[in-house]
């Protein structure tokens, strides 16, 4: 019995599924590697990918220089010709140096070779503010990605999903732009025996009044909503946003004739958006009230941490809006 | 830094003249009927044509397996006809054609076959490095001796892609090949204003990475420079950089009306029409007369002929085309 | 009297007003300089900047290398020193390679610094598809823009308004992103006496039973099928999508109950998601229909101009999408 | 190229030595206690301090002259105190304080003084660069002499805006002075393994652009040299790269445990302390006393103290704060 299987019975830290989904697809692929800047022999910034360099060797895990154009060009590179790379983008707003190999590169080629290209590879990017990170360090770009035809998009929200949905990124032949949630990494919780598929939602507590849509770390900010608040909220943890599965959506919302869209990213022009719209559209006849999000402000994220506070949606709001809408119909 | 490379006559395989002259003849053909095509509103988009730089495709071409890769420019069709893509299909992709061999999805500027090993064509300035280092990453890590060709102008030199990927490329000592076709234009500017240090050569050492000059029009030098570089890269001795200096007849774009090519300077380059350079060598030595030279490139015309007689004839991509190849499953 | 004051009488191209603009501009404001690849000796890769070397000196038209990292960071640099630079990124493709000094430094660093910086630049970008230029060179991410704090984002999309909101634009002491589409320049029309201020949306064509919001090169489609139907169009052309005019829209919408939303760039979150989505929380009640979106389907923009055609939105579809929306409710 | 700008003692101003330690003891003392209040969790967010990096902040920052502009990076600290930002405006900073210098909005990695001409501390690694050759363009075009300073670690190096930014710097032949500080590390990583050519200043030749490197813990000698090269900035003469070889005391970021230095690097760095290295030479040419020294320290430590208990005194910004500055008008 291997030390993952062992693992796999007991409670986890995300950070440490994270590693385990990575370590797993490095063991059972010769063709995985893993490169980021300080991802080998210092284990990540974060310790995310601690010990791989150690049990992988130099060759599969890969310290980069702080070349993100180049390395994460190169991975998508390495993708075309056999290999299949993860690769850290260390802050999501790093994007910013080298969005071409994932927007114009990796997200097309496969389309414009008429499929004669595949490319199997994992972007990891940690994001998120709440931890007075400043603008810089703080942004939720998620509906950039799912703006991309091309790009799959997943989220992980729980510490199962943190093993499973890396395991099914790096086994997906497409580009997986895969959406790590620093406040998260130290989040525990259970792995599951039976995986969800990348691009199922899951209901991650059934309710009848409200349905609450949301993904990543606002996860657990909706749950504590569900518990604190008098309203009953079906909490859906979303998991990806491209493919984005509408059915389960719909099928709550058809119950609940409410819908709430939480998430950390600000939110005007966010993610959310592209839920709101089509579920106004498709269940305009039965919708009780207007579908509502709630969302960072259009501001950047400040450094203050009470200033931060002040604009990330807090369980107390979603609740709150959650309430407004039972009360509006 | 600059010469640790000769084209030494004894190391050097014998230079297969008449096959290279045959290609340039092909890309010459190809290209000047394609000019023509694209004036007369029978290929579509944009369009940029290699004519004068033949020798630096066929030499280069040549000088690769079967299986290494190339990844290039907007300026790719030769380095795909010295691949061996097929001309049929290649003409058909030029013409929008669902028999085109990205079925009309890529074009001029994104032309690919990845089964002879051509990554594709690019349409972002520097692109092709940070692709070409990663299909040499992949030939490393899975120990195939295949060299990866990045094909860039002189202009994708000032591009922090290039700086990123060649330092790569050097760090990790891949088989990677670095041809920087230096034909002194991008676009309407005059490369040597827009560095301090035009030599490409020289601004190499900054990487430790190897590099030579050499006449781009000459398509023997070419040849055997690329041989020795190809084999060098093979042999694990890491990247290599080539600079070939060489001459685009037309203008950046089909129907640029080129103010800025000084006068006489476009016509002092014709007269070193690398079809002539080696056409005289080919007469001189006995390998083909005039005459057979004639033929050689009769037959490349009339290869070109067939290819766009039957591009003509052949339909536009079914709609569902559209849909297609966006992602794998 | 000036010419730019005579030429204000008679009809001109979109990309003439361009230029007129921006000369208008630069002689207006010593402060005021344009950068970018080819703007200048070169007059712009599409003429757009024609002219303005030859007028205001190398030293206020400024080329530059192909480095849009380098060269937009030092238009970013050189806005918050003094000067208000326009800045070209040549196609609005090529931000993959610079948008981090859009995204992280012009966007937050008024508000980082508690408004001590102060950073007027404008980043001209174009856009678009319909002229089978292939993936690369065909998207519109205008949504993108608009989801960052601290930009502004326009999209003239008549004669009058590339000449008024690129002075807007240049007045503005925040950056402006400046989205022209290349289908556009050669469109002709007047210059309003009036110009419109940046953030207000303009009703293009007064309609009575559905309105149909758009921007950019959709403009004329959108009128095109408000002559060519049987519903009665309201069509708005909203300039800007940040600001956002939500005043003019909801004032349409209450009127006409119906709202369709039309855009070029991907459906799949894009900008219409936000303004559908606002509009079905502000209006539930007085809606008649559901608010639907036509933009483009989840895919790459395919080269061939077939394929390209069948999959931007064409006046048919925008009047059958209306007429449905009529016969729904 | 390398030696270009030597410190003569005939042309060079006398060095203020007394003046240059002063600024290292205030810089020593500032970083002492950020690191032990980011320990002990009074200071928030991400902090990089330049403990052992005095020398290089005092000796630049001392040869500027008011006006002049600074862009630095994540490791900020000691170009803001060395270019006289205010001690308590920027403590207060750090502390997330309304009172801050950036109103709580900026902090460690975002501190900025444009009134002292200190563009800001910046998150995004080789982002200094760009907008220092913005700010140099500006004062070039506005015929201002100002110079303007990009500080940046070695390991920016790597990235593309280094090579894009500098290059821009050697073609406009802009007064921009282009200082590294090559600590050795990026992170976690031995930067001497991330390049084959660890020697920026060799690296530099690349672009044409004369370089000189210099003992950066010995202020002295890294004051003359600034002095000469601003000089030779403002005289028109271009760009000028300085690399101060150094060594940070701590870990990339408080709290890094730091495997990765050998055993004795850092103790033989400490024993080059850059006060010490300055103090001895004070005391030998009797400019300052082991006391006078010891009572400088104090005066820092003092000062520092002071700006402490005011920054604990003081309330966190006001919540509208987070609102203000997105834009001007
Ligand atoms: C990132 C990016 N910037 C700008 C362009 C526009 N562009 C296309 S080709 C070209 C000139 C390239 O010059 P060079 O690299 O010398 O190649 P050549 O055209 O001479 O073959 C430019 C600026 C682009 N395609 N991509
Ligand atoms: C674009 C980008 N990539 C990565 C990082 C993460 N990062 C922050 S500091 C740093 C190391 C910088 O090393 P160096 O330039 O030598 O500066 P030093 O920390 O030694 O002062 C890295 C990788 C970042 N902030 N920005
Ligand atoms: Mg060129
Ligand atoms: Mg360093």
């Amino acid at each position: 019995m291997s030390s993952a299987t062992e693992a796999a019975a007991a409670e986890r830290r995300y950070i440490d599924a994270l590693n385990e989904g990575m370590a797993t697809a490095l063991e059972e692929d010769e063709r995985v590697v893993v490169m980021g800047i300080d991802v080998g022999a210092g284990g990540g910034i974060f310790r995310v990918t601690k010990g791989l360099y150690e049990r992988f060797g130099p060759e599969r895990v890969i310290d980069t220089p702080i070349a993100e154009m180049g390395y994460v060009g190169a991975a998508v590179g390495a993708a075309m010709t056999g290999l299949r790379p993860i690769v850290e983008i260390m802050f999501m707003d790093f994007v910013g140096v080298c969005l071409d190999p994932i927007l114009n590169q990796a997200a097309k080629l496969r389309y414009m070779t008429a499929g004669a290209l595949e490319i199997p590879v994992v972007f990891r990017m940690q994001t998120g503010a709440g931890k007075a990170a400043g603008a810089q360090h703080s942004q939720s770009l998620e509906a950039w990605f799912a703006h991309v035809p091309g790009l799959k998009v997943v989220l992980p929200a729980t510490v199962a999903d943190a093993r499973d949905l890396m395991l099914a990124a790096v086994r997906d032949p497409n580009p997986v732009v895969f959406v790590e949630n620093r406040r998260l990494y130290g989040s525990k919780g259970d792995i599951d025996a039976d995986p969800l598929p990348l691009g199922k939602a899951r209901v991650a507590r059934p309710g009848e009044q409200v349905t609450v849509l949301t993904w990543g770390q606002m996860l657990r900010t909706c749950l504590a909503a569900a518990e604190e608040g008098d309203a009953s909220l079906e909490v859906i943890d979303l998991r990806s946003l491209a493919p984005l599965d509408m059915e389960t959506i719909l099928a709550s919302v058809r119950r609940t004739g409410r819908l709430l869209i939480v998430h950390e990213a600000i939110q005007d022009f966010g993610a959310g958006a592209e839920i709101a719209a089509r579920v106004g559209d498709q269940l305009f006849d039965e919708l009780r009230t207007p579908v509502r999000r709630l969302g960072t402000p259009t501001v950047p994220m400040p450094f203050s941490p009470d200033l931060e506070k002040a604009l990330l949606p807090t369980s107390k709001a979603i609740s709150t809006a959650a309430e407004a809408l039972v009360a509006e119909g | 830094m600059s010469t640790s490379v000769q084209a030494s006559t004894t190391d050097s395989p014998a230079v297969p003249e008449r096959e290279l002259f045959a290609t340039m003849a092909l890309i010459r053909a190809f290209e000047t009927r394609v000019a023509e095509l694209y004036r007369d509103g029978e290929i579509p988009g944009f369009v940029h044509t290699s004519l004068g730089q033949e020798a630096v495709a066929a030499g280069v071409g040549e000088a690769l397996a079967d299986d290494d890769y190339v990844a290039t420019t907007h300026r790719g069709h030769g380095h795909c006809l010295a691949r061996g893509m097929d001309v049929d299909a290649m003409m058909a992709e030029l013409f929008a054609r669902g028999a085109g061999i990205c079925h009309g999805k890529g074009g001029s500027m994104h032309v690919a076959d990845p089964s002879h090993g051509v990554l594709g064509a690019n349409a972002i300035v520097g692109a092709s490095l940070p692709l070409a280092v990663g299909a040499g990453l992949s030939s490393k890590h899975l120990s195939q001796g295949r060299v990866a060709v990045a094909f860039f102008g002189e202009g994708a030199v000032n591009q922090g892609a290039f700086h990123e990927a060649v330092n790569l490329a050097a760090i990790w000592s891949l088989p990677v090949l670095l041809v920087c076709e230096n034909n002194i234009y991008a676009e309407f500017s005059d490369s040597r204003t827009l560095t301090r240090v035009p030599s490409v050569v020289e601004r190499c050492a900054a990487y430790g990475v190897d590099a030579t000059a050499v006449d781009g029009n000459d398509v023997a030098a070419v040849y055997e420079l690329a041989s020795a570089a190809a084999a060098r890269c093979r042999a694990g001795e890491g990247p290599f950089l080539i600079e070939a200096a060489t001459y685009r007849w037309h203008g950046h774009y089909e129907g640029d009306p080129q103010p800025y090519k000084p006068d006489g300077e476009e016509a002092s380059w014709r007269e070193r029409d690398p079809l002539e350079v080696s056409g005289k060598r080919l007469a001189a030595v006995g390998e083909a007369s005039a005459a057979e030279q004639a033929t050689l490139r009769e037959e490349a015309g009339a290869r070109v002929e067939a290819a766009i007689e039957r591009a003509r004839s052949l339909p536009a991509p079914d709609l569902e085309e559209a849909y297609a190849d966006v992602f794998g499953d």
